[in-house]
């Protein structure tokens, strides 16, 4: 097994097992902070990748500014632990039976699909991902979807705000 | 619904969004010894419930079982920060009521050690305002120049805090070339130190922020709140006792009553260092009329009043009739007069009253000090109310709450 | 609020100027305040190293006297124990029997005279109380202790060292350099 | 127009007769004494009467004499009129049995503690007061400490030989 | 002037009597000399790094500030981190009254304490009651919470506070690190009702 | 250039350099506690700390012995991983800055050239921000898990402050990128030190919001707000006691020492002296020569951080959000716009 | 590498998404799976444009297919930060009015 491979499952058995961990804790902290851990497990991936900018983005975006408006606000409201409401043990099964046929029905979808079998793809070559050739594309190509992106995020900003004042 | 059922929210709940803080009494804030507990939304103050009595030490009991003179060190310790000043507030409360004339070099000299120490408080406030806005230095560069005042109380009297400072009826002894020498010192020194903290606060546009417009009451508000003193004159009053029914001489002095506008945190600043300017002037004038007796005159430092002030002790170890008196005032056994007076002075922080009530026992019947600090440490939610956790903070220390004082 | 004397005089409350807007030229003034500090001489006093001059009035420990023969000059009279407000002087009184009369001066003498320094304000009335010359506070101040026993000083502590037996320590008591 | 004490005892005395009663001038400051119910009333003329204006509560005090039989608890005010510059003490008299004294803190804020103190003190129970407890001393104490009755000292002190100075 | 101006025997502190000392019971073998080694470099390093929490009431907290103040520096001695909170400091000086309204105050503050802690109790309010020998004020905080040092004085001057600081010190580096665990200590605890 | 290569030897070359870098950043830190105890006291007329050994120097070893010492207290009601977590984070985050940091010019040993700088990855500027970004989860986390009020209220303050300011800092890192071209700090430091101006010339709006920048994120006074002992009593720290007490004060410090390098590299030529042609020494000396440069201006830097620290008031929250949003954003803005302004017109 | 392994590591976090989304109740915590989904997305993308990143260099040294699914895996980080902002927002608000966070609360919005 190369070390690319170990790499991926390790990053995968966390990402897989931060993601369980962010469902299971009852304290939506921890749910933040395994969140957070799972941010991190996809951003090794993308470096596993060699797509840098988006595994930095990643981190600054998702671990850096989102995760921390969660976890302030979590504080900010101060849920506490025994607080938290708890679905019936019922629904929750149904839940988890729900995503896991889910799961199993995506699963045998992918098996069935010819397209992909045998295809495989270039880890750490390749230099698309990096900021040079993105930043070309970005402003040429996608200059007006990224306009239009960032009208879209001033809007949501003024609506927060407005949202928070009354 | 049903499955909402265990939902279930207590009475008042949904408008409950503050957050109760319990400020105190070891917080730093409160300089030891108040508790404040703070209902706050965020960082907002809605309401505060202050809860004093800390270092309560029962001073009006015990002075009901000490003589007069005895008395004098336990008016030390209400504001130690400016002891001075209730040491001769109570020596002049009795003076007054035991109907004893000073002779003027002995009210000069009080009005030196008395504006000595209205520095030396102010000073304290002041920097300690420059604390709780999280400047340090400046606290440290003036507690330096504390220091010299300290050190002439520490000439007269041989204390440094709790001076017990003058007896009723003049001071224990005169004061030495060295006492003047060191107030020429300080008198030479202080002022560039106080010019350089203004420098360092006064216009400086964080330090203007945390404190303007916050703190503030109106005039009439703070008046029915019995605030007196720089609290009182921040707010546009200019009531000083010093002025209003002067006392040590005060009238042979030409001063300034500095007054602010708003009544906030600033004005409160701006008020103690005018005042503390005053009181240089004020020590000045009186160190050159000081300097104008001579001969005989200038050895003068008490009343001649054998009943209340001690014999020379010369006169004790050989004269029967000066030990007699000697033994007689120690022993307290001199009855007082019949009657009760109510006399005040200006203190550091406000009126500083004392009600004496004698039945023509040796002690008091009855002593009450009219503490200005605990009188307005009642608005204190008045004055925060609405503001932010920090302003709280920093109108704590520009009230100039000295908890020995407050709770008595 | 009419103004209640002719001497009111309002304090300099100016509105912020364009430049103190800016906040950094007034950080800048008071850096520089600071910096020219860093160049002061220090005042501090290095405390066990270097002794501070008390005053000449200063209260400390407390001393009884002698007089020139080395007799103790309390007489027991309870002055001092009355003027303190403390309560921290304990004394009883014996009589003076013969052959004593080079030890006490007076008739009366202390059998026992102890000061409580943890209690003790050193408010000094004690000393103006003494009509006798015998108690004094000197220049030393009351050192720390780790048990409160340290603290009750008794005759043999406050006793100035005897001027006929040891005359060297009785110089140093009155501070007179030998 | 300068107010003088006699001027005041004449408004006083024009207002209400003979309920305030025991005129005198002590050091300067006149003194008088009402009724314990009247206490209110005096001080809202006081207030509010525009020759008086005595709008400044200097201070709220209480004082215990037990030898007073019916009479053995007193509640002084000092009053003072800042534009006129002058003092008045007002005091009235209630029985130990009977504490109640109306509260000042309608006309002043600022005798809202200084009624808690006394009351901490003396056990003066002032009527209407917004929030009267305990002030200085903990909640649990039973006693009212100031009365001439209680000791001052903390009898548990073991340091001091009393019998030298005395006071045993 | 006076005829006397010094007192030349001020009482010499006895390091055995503070309550922290004492010797090991017999039988107990003493320490081995790498942990003597280890307690006196510990102790070393603990008294110069002292940090105070200044549990300032009254009048000797003015006096405290003096001796933080460029006169006096505490600092030289690595204290001037002073600290509020309990959880972080190590030396609890007490100084000024103690009412009995704030003794369960001072003794939550000590409990909240992280050991290694000492107590300073400076000034004759906080040792034993000073002047005030009234109703409401406690005749010493050694009624609450064991004390290691008493500063006279009312208040002590900077030099006093130093002084007595300096015998915590001397305290602080004499200390063997089982100390806290040990059984006399415990005992002493236990004595304050302190588990 | 990518991050996977594996080239055992400079694996072990790397990790020899991490070592020693974080082992000196801890041992400059060390003494930078001491120094802040020292300026603090110089500047306010005193001699501080001066009994510990030799002028005191033991001072810092002292400390740090006696914290790890002292009895670890975790508060019953507090949530136990997360306590013992938030310090950790708090200090791994600040050191993982030193990565990318260029500390000198390469150095030539047993016939390698080792880069003192443990990763050139040409994204640093960004992995600078995503790591100072992580920073402040050891305070949300430290101060939520106390369980205390004044933590709680200090972490909320710490995270606002946090991402009020990172937003101010990025605009002006913006401008920087616009004159540079390039967001690999080695790149920055190389054309600084091959004779061009250094960048502060260029952008000298752009440093003074970097620099206020970095005191709000290493929440140095006028910026204190979490910590304000006056109000919040040490805020986030409160209940810490022992070494997790010491790596939050540590932490602070590297912070510090990490901002200084990284305002020494980006505005103030890295490791470059002025006046200086390296290349008439030889290359190794040239390098120690540059170090000792860097860690000059970082002592420079440390020593304003403290100095400023020592002269002001802090700031009150509502007027620290208002600075941040309303003034050093816009002004930010402004110095994006007008540099671009600037390039396209010289173009 | 197979593309598969990266489809369903993705397929997994993505249902591990939906469960939490069907099976708590906490507003915050349904609005963290969602963000766990979204993740799962962008990885995805990612990992398909380097698959045909990877067949198009083949053909072309200099060719830079795939790289709009990065870009696009952009706007999507822009996009939940968007959504994140807001959502928070009303969520504080929600819990302004109901003093709690449970989704089921909402359904009171229909009465």
């Amino acid at each position: 097994m190369s070390i690319i491979q170990v790499l991926f499952f390790a990053l995968s058995a966390f990402a897989i097992g931060s993601a369980i961990m962010v469902l299971v804790s009852k304290n939506p902290i921890h749910s933040v902070l395994w969140l957070i851990l799972v941010f991190f497990a996809i951003s090794g991936h993308y470096i596993l990748l060699n797509a840098q900018f988006l595994a930095i983005v990643n981190i600054i975006v998702y671990a850096g500014a989102i995760m921390v408006l969660f976890l302030f606000v979590i504080m900010l409201i101060n849920v506490k632990k025994d607080s938290e409401p708890q679905k019936q043990f019922l629904v929750k099964l149904l839940g988890v039976v729900a995503g896991g046929s889910f799961l199993t029905l995506l699963v045998a979808l992918v098996k069935q699909t010819a397209q992909i079998q045998g295809r495989n793809l270039l880890m750490k070559d390749g230099v698309i991902g990096l900021i040079h050739p993105l930043g070309k594309a970005l402003f040429n190509e996608y200059v007006v979807p990224f306009e239009i992106s960032s009208v879209l995020f001033l809007s949501a900003m003024v609506g927060a705000v407005i949202i928070g004042k009354k | 619904m049903e499955q909402h059922s265990h939902i279930t929210l207590p009475k008042g709940s949904i408008e409950k969004t503050t957050t109760t803080l319990n400020i105190g009494p070891t917080h730093p804030a409160t300089h030891g010894v108040f508790q404040n507990i703070m209902e706050v939304d965020g960082e907002r103050v809605v309401s505060t419930e202050q809860t004093v009595g800390y270092i309560h030490r029962a001073f009006e009991k015990l002075a009901e079982r000490r003589p007069l003179y005895q008395i004098t060190p336990i008016t030390d310790r209400l504001n130690y920060c400016s002891s001075p000043i209730n040491n001769m507030g109570w020596h002049i409360t009795c003076e007054r009521f035991l109907k004893i004339d000073l002779p003027k070099r002995v009210d000069y000299l009080r009005v030196i050690i008395m504006e000595l120490s209205r520095i030396s408080d102010h000073l304290i406030c002041n920097s300690i305002v420059g604390v709780d806005t999280g400047a340090y230095t400046g606290f440290l560069y003036v507690m330096q120049y504390r220091e010299l005042i300290y050190e002439i109380y520490e000439e007269v009297c041989g204390s440094r805090l709790t001076t017990n400072i003058g007896r009723i009826g003049g001071f224990e002894r005169n004061f030495t070339n060295t006492a003047f020498t060191k107030l020429e010192k300080f008198l030479n020194e202080y002022p560039g130190v106080l010019r350089e903290f203004e420098k360092l606060f006064t216009r400086n546009r964080i330090f203007m922020e945390r404190t303007q417009g916050t703190g503030g009451i109106s005039a009439a508000r703070a008046m029915n709140y019995g605030f007196t003193g720089p609290n009182l004159r921040a707010a546009g009053v200019d009531y000083d006792v010093r002025v209003q029914q002067p006392y040590s001489s005060y009238q042979d002095f030409d001063f300034k009553v500095p007054v602010g506008t708003t009544g906030d945190n600033y004005d409160r600043f701006l008020v103690r260092n005018a005042e503390m300017w005053e009181s240089i002037s004020i020590i000045k004038q009186a160190y050159q009329k000081i300097q104008e007796f001579k001969g005989a005159d200038a050895e003068i430092y008490h009343a001649d009043v054998p009943e209340y002030y001690l014999p020379k002790k010369e006169d004790v170890y050989t004269k029967m009739e000066a030990l007699i008196w000697h033994f007689k005032i120690i022993m307290g056994e001199i009855d007082l007069p019949k009657g009760q007076i109510y006399s005040a002075v200006e203190g550091g922080n406000g009126e500083l009253g004392f009600y004496l009530i004698s039945d023509g026992g040796r002690t008091p019947f009855r002593l009450h000090f009219r503490r200005p600090c605990f009188i307005y440490y009642q608005a204190f939610e008045e004055l925060i109310k609405g503001g932010m956790l920090s302003d709280a903070v920093v109108t704590l220390s520009s009230l100039n709450l000295i908890a020995g004082e407050l709770d008595a | 609020m009419q103004t209640l004397t002719n001497k009111a005089l309002a304090v300099q409350r100016q509105p912020m100027t364009f430049w103190e807007r800016l906040y950094l030229i007034n950080i800048i003034k008071g850096m520089m305040i600071t910096f020219s500090h860093m160049f002061k001489k220090q005042p501090t006093i290095r405390y066990p190293e270097q002794k501070r001059e008390f005053s000449p009035v200063f209260r400390g420990l407390h001393v009884l006297n002698r007089d020139e023969e080395g007799r103790e000059r309390c007489t027991a009279c309870g002055l001092c124990a009355v003027a303190c407000p403390a309560e921290a002087i304990t004394m009883e009184a014996a009589e003076r029997m013969e052959g004593e009369e080079n030890i006490y001066r007076e008739e009366k003498y202390a059998a026992k005279y102890e000061i409580n320094m943890l209690r003790c304000i050193f408010c000094g009335l004690c000393e103006e109380a003494c009509p006798k010359d015998a108690i004094y506070l000197s220049e030393t101040f009351a050192p720390a202790n780790y048990t409160r026993k340290g603290f009750i000083y008794d005759k043999n502590d406050l006793l100035i060292p005897n001027p006929l037996t040891n005359a060297a320590d009785y110089a140093k008591a009155k501070g007179v350099q030998a | 127009m300068a107010l003088t004490n006699a001027y005041i005892q004449e408004k006083l005395v024009e207002k209400f007769n003979d309920q305030v009663f025991q005129f005198s001038t002590d050091s300067g400051i006149l003194s008088f004494e009402s009724a314990a119910e009247n206490n209110l009333k005096v001080l809202q003329f006081l207030y509010e009467e525009s020759s008086l204006g005595f709008t400044f509560l200097t201070d709220l005090c209480g004082v215990n004499y037990p030898d007073n039989q019916g009479a053995e608890l007193v509640v002084v005010y000092h009053l003072h009129n800042f534009i006129e510059n002058i003092r008045i003490r007002f005091s009235i008299a209630v029985p130990v049995t009977k504490s109640d004294v109306f509260t000042a803190t309608k006309l002043f804020e600022s005798a809202n503690w200084m009624e808690r103190e006394t009351y901490d003190f003396f056990g003066i129970n002032f009527i209407g007061h917004p929030n009267l407890k305990r002030i200085l001393n903990v909640d649990e104490m039973d006693y009212f400490p100031l009365r001439k009755e209680f000791p001052l000292e903390d009898q548990t002190r073991i340091d001091k030989d009393d019998e030298m100075f005395g006071r045993g | 002037m006076r005829p006397v101006r010094f007192n030349l025997n001020p009482k010499e502190a006895e390091i055995a009597d503070a309550i922290s000392m004492g010797k090991a019971p017999d039988g107990v073998p003493g320490d081995g000399f790498f942990a003597t080694q280890l307690s006196s470099v510990v102790g070393l390093a603990r008294k110069n790094s002292l940090w105070p929490l200044p549990f300032a009431t009254s009048c000797c907290g003015i006096e405290f500030m003096a001796t933080m103040a460029s006169h006096y520096d505490l600092s030289r001695f690595g204290s001037e981190r002073v600290g509020f909170s309990p959880r972080q400091c190590d030396l609890l000086m007490v100084m000024g009254t103690i009412a009995k309204k704030m003794a369960p105050v001072l003794r939550q503050v000590y409990l909240q304490m992280a050991e290694p802690r000492w107590v300073i109790a400076v000034g004759a309010c906080a040792s034993s009651g000073g002047i005030f020998d009234t109703y409401s004020v406690l005749q010493g905080i050694d009624q609450v919470i064991p004390v290691d040092v008493y500063v006279p004085g009312c208040p002590p001057r900077p030099e006093a506070i130093i002084d007595g600081f300096m015998k915590i010190q001397d305290l602080v580096g004499q200390e063997s690190i089982r100390r806290r665990n040990s059984e006399k200590y415990r005992d002493l605890l236990n004595s304050y009702g302190i588990q | 250039m990518t991050l996977l290569s594996f080239d055992w030897a400079l694996v072990i070359e790397k990790l020899i350099l991490i070592v020693i870098i974080v082992l000196t950043t801890l041992l400059i830190t060390l003494y930078t506690t001491f120094g802040e105890r020292k300026v603090a006291a110089i500047l306010q007329d005193r001699p501080g700390p001066n009994r510990a050994g030799p002028f005191g120097l033991l001072q810092p070893l002292a400390d740090g012995l006696k914290l790890i010492m002292k009895e670890e207290i975790i508060p019953t009601s507090a949530s136990k991983w997360l306590f013992i977590l938030g310090p950790g984070l708090a200090m791994t985050a600040s050191l993982m800055t030193s990565a990318v940091i260029p500390w000198g010019t390469d150095v030539h040993l047993f016939g390698r050239t080792i880069a003192l700088q443990v990763a050139d990855i040409n994204i640093g500027i960004l992995y600078i921000f995503a790591v100072v970004s992580m920073g402040v989860y050891g305070i949300m986390i430290g101060g939520w898990a106390s369980n205390n009020k004044f933590s709680l209220m200090s972490a909320l303050r710490a995270a606002s402050q946090a991402i009020s300011y990172e937003i101010a800092m990025g605009l002006a890192l913006i401008a920087l990128l616009m004159t540079t071209g390039s967001l690999s700090l080695k790149t920055i430091v190389a054309d600084q030190a091959a004779g061009n101006w250094w960048n502060v010339v260029y952008q000298p709006l752009g440093f003074i919001i970097f620099f206020i920048c970095a005191m709000a994120e290493c929440n140095r006074t006028p910026f204190d707000l979490p910590e304000a002992e006056n109000e919040l009593n040490f805020g986030y720290h409160q209940e810490y006691s022992s070494m997790k007490l010491g790596f939050y004060l540590f932490a602070e410090y590297v912070n510090m020492i990490m901002s200084s390098a990284i305002m020494a590299s980006m505005y103030f030529g890295g490791y470059d002296l002025p006046f200086f042609d390296e290349t008439t020494v030889a290359p190794n000396i040239a390098a120690v020569i540059g170090v000792g440069t860097l860690l000059i201006k970082i002592v420079l830097f440390v020593f304003l951080f403290m100095w400023i620290r020592w002269t002001i008031p802090r700031f009150r929250y509502d007027q620290l959000m208002n600075l941040g949003w309303k003034t050093m954003i816009p002004l930010a803005l402004f110095n994006m716009l007008l540099t671009g302004a600037l390039i396209l017109a010289k173009l | 590498m197979p593309i598969q392994y990266y489809i369903y590591l993705c397929l997994a976090l993505f249902s591990i998404g939906v469960t939490g989304v069907l099976t708590r109740r906490n507003a915050i915590v349904v609005f963290m799976c969602i963000e766990l989904m979204l993740n799962a997305v962008n990885l995805l993308l990612v990992a398909f444009s380097k698959m045909f990143h990877g067949y198009a260099l083949v053909q072309n040294a200099t060719s830079t297919t795939g790289i709009d699914a990065q870009i696009f895996v952009f706007f999507i980080m822009v996009v939940a930060a968007a959504e994140v902002s807001v959502g928070l927002a009303i969520i504080v608000m929600m819990y302004r009015n109901t003093h709690s966070v449970d989704i089921n609360f909402l359904n009171r919005l229909k009465n």
